[in-house]
């Protein structure tokens, strides 16, 4: 097996340096009625060639983005990776490299998280940001979390138009500890400010809002900001399209005391849903209650500059039962793609793509307003918006879909039991949006509609 | 802000410079070269991405909110950018440099072919919330990855959505939670070893548990005694890694699978080691009721400076129906996802929650598949014992001269403590930087806490026996050193690597976690 | 054989050890290492590929002709071979590294688009005998390509197969030849600038030719009037490089070609330094009849170690009929490749015969349009404005300190002699090396011969001025060294890099150019 | 443009520093009917999304190996590559080195030119080779040229059996020297052996065969050998399938004196024809007349091992009009693949690799066989034969790629005055093809033969 470089003649040698008769020798501690070899009904090992076969046999049985046009969002979204973003995290040195607990060898890696830190306070409009968690859900629950430690209150309120699976991401957190919630309904038409506000209260920890939120509206949360700063509340501000960042104000702007986002936008691929990377920032003076890693700034025994992970008594490993959060692994690749991915851009490049993106929506927004039975939604939005069509939107999409086009989600997947929303979808569109594909949509649902 | 590193010299330098005692003008040395922060090289106007052009005078529809301000993003032209980052990776150790032995870690090979996979457009470029019909290949993926997970743990439930191993421990309590919470059972005590890793006390409190610490025995193992007698009605779980941190198989467990079961508990299995017994040893068949897998180690998928991750977690048949969403089943010939509650019930399951968007690691599951499939079912097998014999041998070549901290075989790792430094000055973390200067990565440090200056070796199986010899060369003759007071070699390491040692008590004292533009004053720093 | 490199020393090592004079036990240095020769490591049982297995008792038609000793190949594992390739690479300074100023070789950034678009299945796995029908976009790629090519150089043809730019000499003067022969007309001598690059004169001598070397003026241009009395009817061709190897425009180019024209000969371009003014100026409108053009440096294809490249020739009116087979022709909206003689006569061409099995450097085809198009035709004209700014910007911050060869604007390449460092006793390859251990790679030495200790530096267009400034920085420091009589940091250099300097004296005087096994006695040896 | 680094300002500055106004100031020198902005009717610079497009367009108007049945060799063969091969030689320090003359920063290229070199000799089984030249069919060119400066005759044989295309390169080069040549016909039945033999003289500078021939055909050439060296003529053996010689007696046991090769089946993939990789081997006392590099090792200045190129006073760069030949890039990152690939086969994998294909072949041709209208014409094969159709045999071609099978090549293509030749396919199977494969191109010959 090529993975594997001991010839039996090693094996061998080894074996007796070690003073046993085989390997069976160095499992006496199992017991014996667990120790067989487990084959069930997996199949025999594959050469290379074969195994290619069965994973492009899978692949193949998929759809992917580039094979028809594809308006889907809601939280994840088909954006063009440069070339060099991919080359670059495979570097050997990248790619198989550990956490950094040896910073003397790991220099590259906390030079980069050093610089992705950097960028993702830049983005948020925060002063402090860590060194990545798993994704945007998780680093939302995080949040949650350390809100509850924070204000040692037991309040929450959400936003109903913050992303289903966030919320219920939130939800199991909070399932654990005391707490109680408060909630407004999901709807596409409504920022849910007045509401959100009319909830904050002297037991509120918190109040979670996405922006743009799960329809893809744009509200401006900084109201909501002095309602929760008055009531000792923290603002908690979820971004599940980081691109949006550079277009609109940041949630730093509005007030927000932690941030949270999804970065696959920047550097990363679909991936069915992962591996994604998620972005936490807050205020410099809740430094000591960030969940995961950082890195910080520091000097060697030379007196020459370099990184370190640092304020680690916050984290697991050497605080155990007391640590902030139990995250160990998180997603250090993820966010080296993303800072490759924001160092090219730069500024006017971030500009430029977030500008692409809603001129994007725009046209697609306006080509579907034209249609009968088609009605848009969301007034002020970045690259999403969500239509209303005239009859219940799944089997719409299912159609669409059989005719290559993913036409965006329908809300009555993520939101079944909103059956007042059955008929929307949250249609999103990007740089990777041409009119050939917009023109694909609008021909297809006319179709269907018809 | 100098971010020369390594000091310069004015340029007219005059004084007689001997070979490697060399300053130079630049601050590099050769191929070893200083590089500055992306803040200070690139530039608000400057771009590395050729984009399409926006149209001009177009309306937006932000409703007012544009983000006017700069945000202060420098960008990097792409050959800047491709140096920048080419420079940063060569100061980096990695697994495809030399044997990385961090014990609890098997950082093992990570094959290539893993990584074309998980970029084929099927793959890499699918939506999570495609409907199903154009998802299939996904789907059957992820079902079959479960199956191989389950046949080869003789469990009958994974749960595969949790993100990495300390979300699959979240997963298992949250599982095992929800089971007595169904029972109506609410019990508030978790048993953890103290050898146990860092993640379980973490997780057993952020799922609402009281952590109840478990001595070790002389011989590395659980106490048993002290087990028995701790463990009441009142235990939900107990969180036993197996094989444990010091590398050694729990002998009694079975035992203690019994005992918590017999008073109602569960027992949690952290299978980070998984690597030692996979193919040979089936958890199920010791009683183990939920245990997470790291893919990431195990089924070798890269997860370079520090993720990402994948932590399915084995479910035994009380725990299974409580499972989280979402998961895949299988309907005739198509695969269904059951994302919601109701759903989730319509087929008789209970699941506990959700624990993050969407459906878990994808691009890990197909490395993983790929990584299974190569090894085959009558492979993986030879992957423990081979990880397990050179971790033997490791320990049989190093133990007349190192401490090695219990008798007998270990497992897929080979434990020793400071004993052998005992009088020389020097500690383990010296040693652990002296063999930096010689090429190699230390072994986990002070971890396991159930010893004195643990010093935890994993090789792992994808290490050749020339690369274990010369680690042990190199072991071996520092520990020659020590013991001779060579303690200079060791409070000085590393002096060959990017960066002699880092001072991290200035770092954590007053924190520096960004670059903050000169003008703005002083670096930030942490206000408490 | 002892390949450790670095000395390595015993295990009961016991003298105090300073920072970077610290000898290691194992020969490596941090992230330094040694690496030995695969056929050190490896073993004939060993693979590293995991192919389906045989079958067992298969009748063979061989004809008796099986392969029975030992190859003797040694085979490593996918860790082992992971390994064994990072370590080398290690060990090599590159683009990606650092600025690559080597004058002549347009050292441009490479970028990764272009890998990741030559690797599509429909480029990459691709057969040149496949029906025309089933590679239309194949042969439209090359066609497009001819079309920048003719379009960029206003040249009417151009022909596709030449592997690099010294078989596109080739190419041009068997053209050249073939129009002569054509018309009766055996010319026996090819007229050379004593500046040109070593493949024009071995490309002369190779196609058949006496070279008959022309001198260069003061100003480092040809010398004409050494060029006029030397042209005669005999001269079959004049083989100028422009702009030429002293990174200078040929002023007098128009009328050499005209004179040579007159004398019924051709004015063959060496198009190595198009660099300089792609997309700016039109060869086609100097008169020349034919030129390379290296798609590995102006249009940026990666050929590491030293290949492959690809040297198309653009063809004027009068010789494009002989170009070499095969060759693409649109008809209608098909692509056809004529591929023989016969086939090429009827469409009325004459081709001078076939320079490679198959069509040429494909790879390098659709690596150079993607950058083609990346540029646009709009673009291109900047490469060679940036290329030519970024080396007048070096020649004149360094003339003050260096002894700049020529006066006046250059072109892409800036070109220096050894004069500044008369009586330092530090000679171009000492100053060279010493750039080494600064973290440059040097410039190319001693090339062209028409200057003394020649330093020719071409940064191109992908430099930014901050790189710029940095080597210009360094570069100044050490002729400021050079010049304070700091000569044992020149003479003992470089001592930083991986390998301080290699006899290569001995080397060629018993050259050993493969491994031998032990058994077989002492390296081979060459015997003359 | 994402490729040059200078910002307006940079080049305002350095135009300043160089003290001109602007950058036609250092073009003072072209002649002003020369210096224009030359954009002809091509097409302005594209974002990165859109070059993409394009190249994927163009590269879907192809059928790639994959897509079908593939059965097509002569010259060029579709073999599995490892994704480790890949992945490493675009490791940035192989991919972005130069030619290695700084041997101090180079000794990564170096140290596996050494062992390409000693890779290729052994596989040959000749005592040295060089460090690759541009293909397999320049290096016999140069193998040829070699021969007469060694030998200084001027006579040439060629086996009728060499690849076409390699006897055209041959023969363009010998178009400019003094020559004479003498050739037998391609024969898909005959290996020409006596015909051969009886066509050396003593004017003989070399005889240039082929193993296995373009037909697949596997010869015994030792008694040619020894008719070459008794005549003092040196004998060239050719080889297109490197992969053959972990299977069939080497050229050098057969008495070659120079062995040149196609490497390109060895880590190299079918790229349309190029790049390609020529392997060039010989017998040592031949060394000072090798051309192209060579890699030698010696020790530095601190007695460690190391390696530089050597004897280059046999190249252009330094003995200019003298030198062995012209070439100067040569295929450094196709040796690197190919070294890659072969230190992962190892003797044990290279065999069992050849055994796969062998054995694939003969599968094939037995498949065939069995067909009316189809004659397997070549007795003893490797990985490669030729058969006989009942009718021409290119329109057979056409119609079974129309049907997705790559069927093998019909010889009149590269022969087309061969008219006896007509109805001949040179049919190609690999490791690659499978049994799917095979009854693909038996079921489609059948419909396209009734
Ligand atoms: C024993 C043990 N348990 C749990 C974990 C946590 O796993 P992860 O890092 O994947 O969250 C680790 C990983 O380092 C471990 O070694
Ligand atoms: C001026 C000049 N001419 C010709 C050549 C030969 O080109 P190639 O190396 O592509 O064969 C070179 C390349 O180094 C060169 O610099």
């Amino acid at each position: 097996m090529r993975y594997l470089p001991l010839t039996d003649d090693d094996r061998r040698a080894m074996l007796q340096a070690i003073g046993v008769a085989d390997v069976d020798g160095l499992y006496t501690d199992v017991p014996a009625s667990a120790d067989w070899d487990v084959r069930g009904d997996l199949p025999d090992h594959k050469s290379e060639i074969e195994v290619e076969r069965e994973l492009l046999r899978l692949a193949g049985r998929n759809q992917s983005g580039g094979e028809g046009a594809f308006f889907l969002g809601a939280g994840a979204y088909r954006h063009h990776v440069p070339a060099t973003v991919d080359h670059l995290i495979q570097r050997s040195e990248f790619l198989t490299s550990y956490t950094p607990y040896q910073p003397e060898i790991s220099q590259g890696t906390l030079h980069y998280l050093f610089e992705f830190q950097t960028q993702v306070a830049m983005l948020t409009g925060m002063e402090v940001a860590n060194a990545s968690l798993y994704d945007g859900s998780t680093a939302a629950s995080e949040a949650v979390q350390m809100a509850l430690r924070i204000t040692k209150r037991s309040g929450i309120v959400l936003a109903g138009n913050l992303h289903p699976h966030y919320a219920a991401v939130i939800k199991t957190g909070l399932s654990i500890v005391d707490h109680s919630l408060s909630e407004t309904g999901p709807d596409p038409r409504e920022s849910g400010l007045q509401d959100l506000s009319d909830l904050i209260t002297d037991e509120t920890a918190c109040v979670v809002v996405q922006t743009p939120d799960f329809f893809g509206r744009l509200t401006d949360w900084r109201s909501l900001a002095e309602t929760a700063h008055a009531k000792g509340a923290l603002l908690i501000v979820v971004v599940t399209e980081v691109v949006s960042l550079g277009a609109v104000m940041s949630p730093g702007a509005m007030g927000a005391d932690i941030v949270v986002c999804e970065g696959q936008s920047i550097g990363n691929g679909l991936n069915f849903g992962g591996p994604y990377l998620g972005l936490f920032a807050t205020r410099k003076k809740f430094l000591r209650q960030i969940p995961g890693r950082l890195c910080g700034r520091t000097v060697d025994a030379d007196g020459r500059e370099g990184f370190v992970l640092t304020l680690s008594t916050r984290e697991q490993h050497i605080r155990r039962d007391k640590a902030t959060s139990n995250i160990c692994t998180n997603s250090g690749l993820c966010a080296l793609a993303f800072t490759i991915h924001l160092a090219l851009l730069g500024e006017a490049g971030l500009r430029k793509l977030a500008t692409l993106n809603h001129q994007s929506a725009v046209k697609t927004a306006t080509a579907l307003t034209a249609l009968d039975g088609v009605e848009v939604l969301t007034p002020a939005y970045f690259n999403e918006f969500t239509i209303r069509l005239d009859r219940p939107a799944e089997p719409v999409i299912a159609a669409l879909a059989a005719r290559k086009v993913i036409a965006g989600l329908p809300v009555a997947r993520l939101l079944p039991d909103a059956t007042e929303l059955s008929r929307d979808v949250v249609i999103a569109a990007t740089e990777l949006t041409s009119d050939t594909d917009r023109d694909a949509l609008v021909g297809a649902l006319k179709e269907v509609l018809k | 802000m100098n971010r020369q590193g390594r000091q310069s010299r004015q340029e007219a330098g005059t004084e007689h410079v001997g070979a490697e005692a060399l300053e130079t003008f630049s601050g590099h040395r050769g191929l070893d070269r200083e590089e500055r922060l992306i803040f200070e090289i690139g530039d608000l106007e400057k771009t590395g991405v050729d984009l399409p052009e926006p149209e001009e005078g177009f309306g937006s529809c932000l409703g007012g909110l544009e983000r006017e301000e700069p945000i202060g993003l420098p960008g990097l032209s792409e050959p800047e950018a491709m140096r920048h980052f080419v420079r940063l990776s060569r100061k980096n150790y990695a697994i495809d440099l030399g044997l990385y032995p961090l014990g609890s870690c098997t950082m093992k090979h990570n094959p290539r072919l893993n990584e074309r996979m998980a970029r084929l457009a099927g793959f890499a470029d699918l939506h999570p919330l495609q409907p199903e019909a154009t998802a299939q290949g996904a789907l059957e993926l992820i079902d079959t990855v479960a199956h191989w997970l389950t046949t080869l743990t003789g469990m009958p439930a994974v749960a595969m959505s949790p993100k990495a191993g300390a979300q699959g421990e979240l997963c298992g309590l949250m599982t095992i939670r929800a089971a007595l919470v169904a029972r109506g059972d609410a019990r508030k005590r978790v048993l953890v070893p103290e050898s146990a890793h860092g993640t379980n006390p973490a997780t057993a409190v952020a799922c609402g548990y009281e952590v109840d610490a478990i001595g070790a025995t002389e011989d590395g193992r659980v106490d048993l005694d002290a087990f028995m007698e701790r463990l009441d009605e009142d235990v939900a779980a107990v969180m036993i890694t197996n094989p444990n941190t010091c590398g050694l198989f729990e002998r009694d467990i079975k035992k203690i699978a019994d005992a918590v079961h017999e008073a109602g508990g569960f027992f949690y299995c952290d299978g980070a080691n998984y690597n030692a017994i996979v193919g040979r040893v089936r958890p199920g068949d010791l009683g183990v009721d939920a245990m997470h897998i790291n893919l990431h180690k195990t089924f070798s998928t890269p997860h370079g400076g520090g993720g990402p991750g994948s932590g399915p977690v084995v479910l035994s048949e009380a725990l299974a129906p409580y499972a989280p969403l979402p998961f895949v089943v299988k309907e005739g010939d198509a695969f269904r996802l059951v994302e919601d509650p109701a759903a989730a019930e319509a087929i008789g399951a209970k699941p506990f929650g959700r624990l993050t968007a969407f459906h878990g690691q994808m691009g890990m599951f197909v490395r993983t598949l790929t990584y299974m499939l190569s090894h085959g079912g009558d492979g993986l097998r030879q992957v423990a014992e081979d990880a397990v014999l050179n971790a033997n041998y490791v320990g049989a070549r190093l133990e007349d001269l190192l401490t090695k901290s219990f008798p007998g075989p270990c497992m897929h790792e080979v434990l020793f403590d400071d004993g052998f430094l005992k009088d020389t000055g020097i500690t383990t973390i010296d040693f652990a930087k002296a063999m930096i200067d010689e090429g190699l990565h230390p072994m986990t440090m002070y971890f396991p806490l159930v010893v004195h200056g643990a010093m935890l070796i994993e090789p792992t199986e994808t290490e050749s026996k020339h690369e274990l010899d010369e680690m042990i060369h190199i072991i071996r003759s520092l520990a020659l050193a020590a013991k001779e007071g060579d303690s200079e070699r060791f409070k000085a390491a590393p002096s060959l690597a990017p960066r002699r040692r880092l001072d991290e008590t200035a770092a954590a004292r007053s924190p520096v976690l960004r670059w903050e533009p000169a003008h703005s004053g002083e670096a930030l720093q942490a206000a408490e």
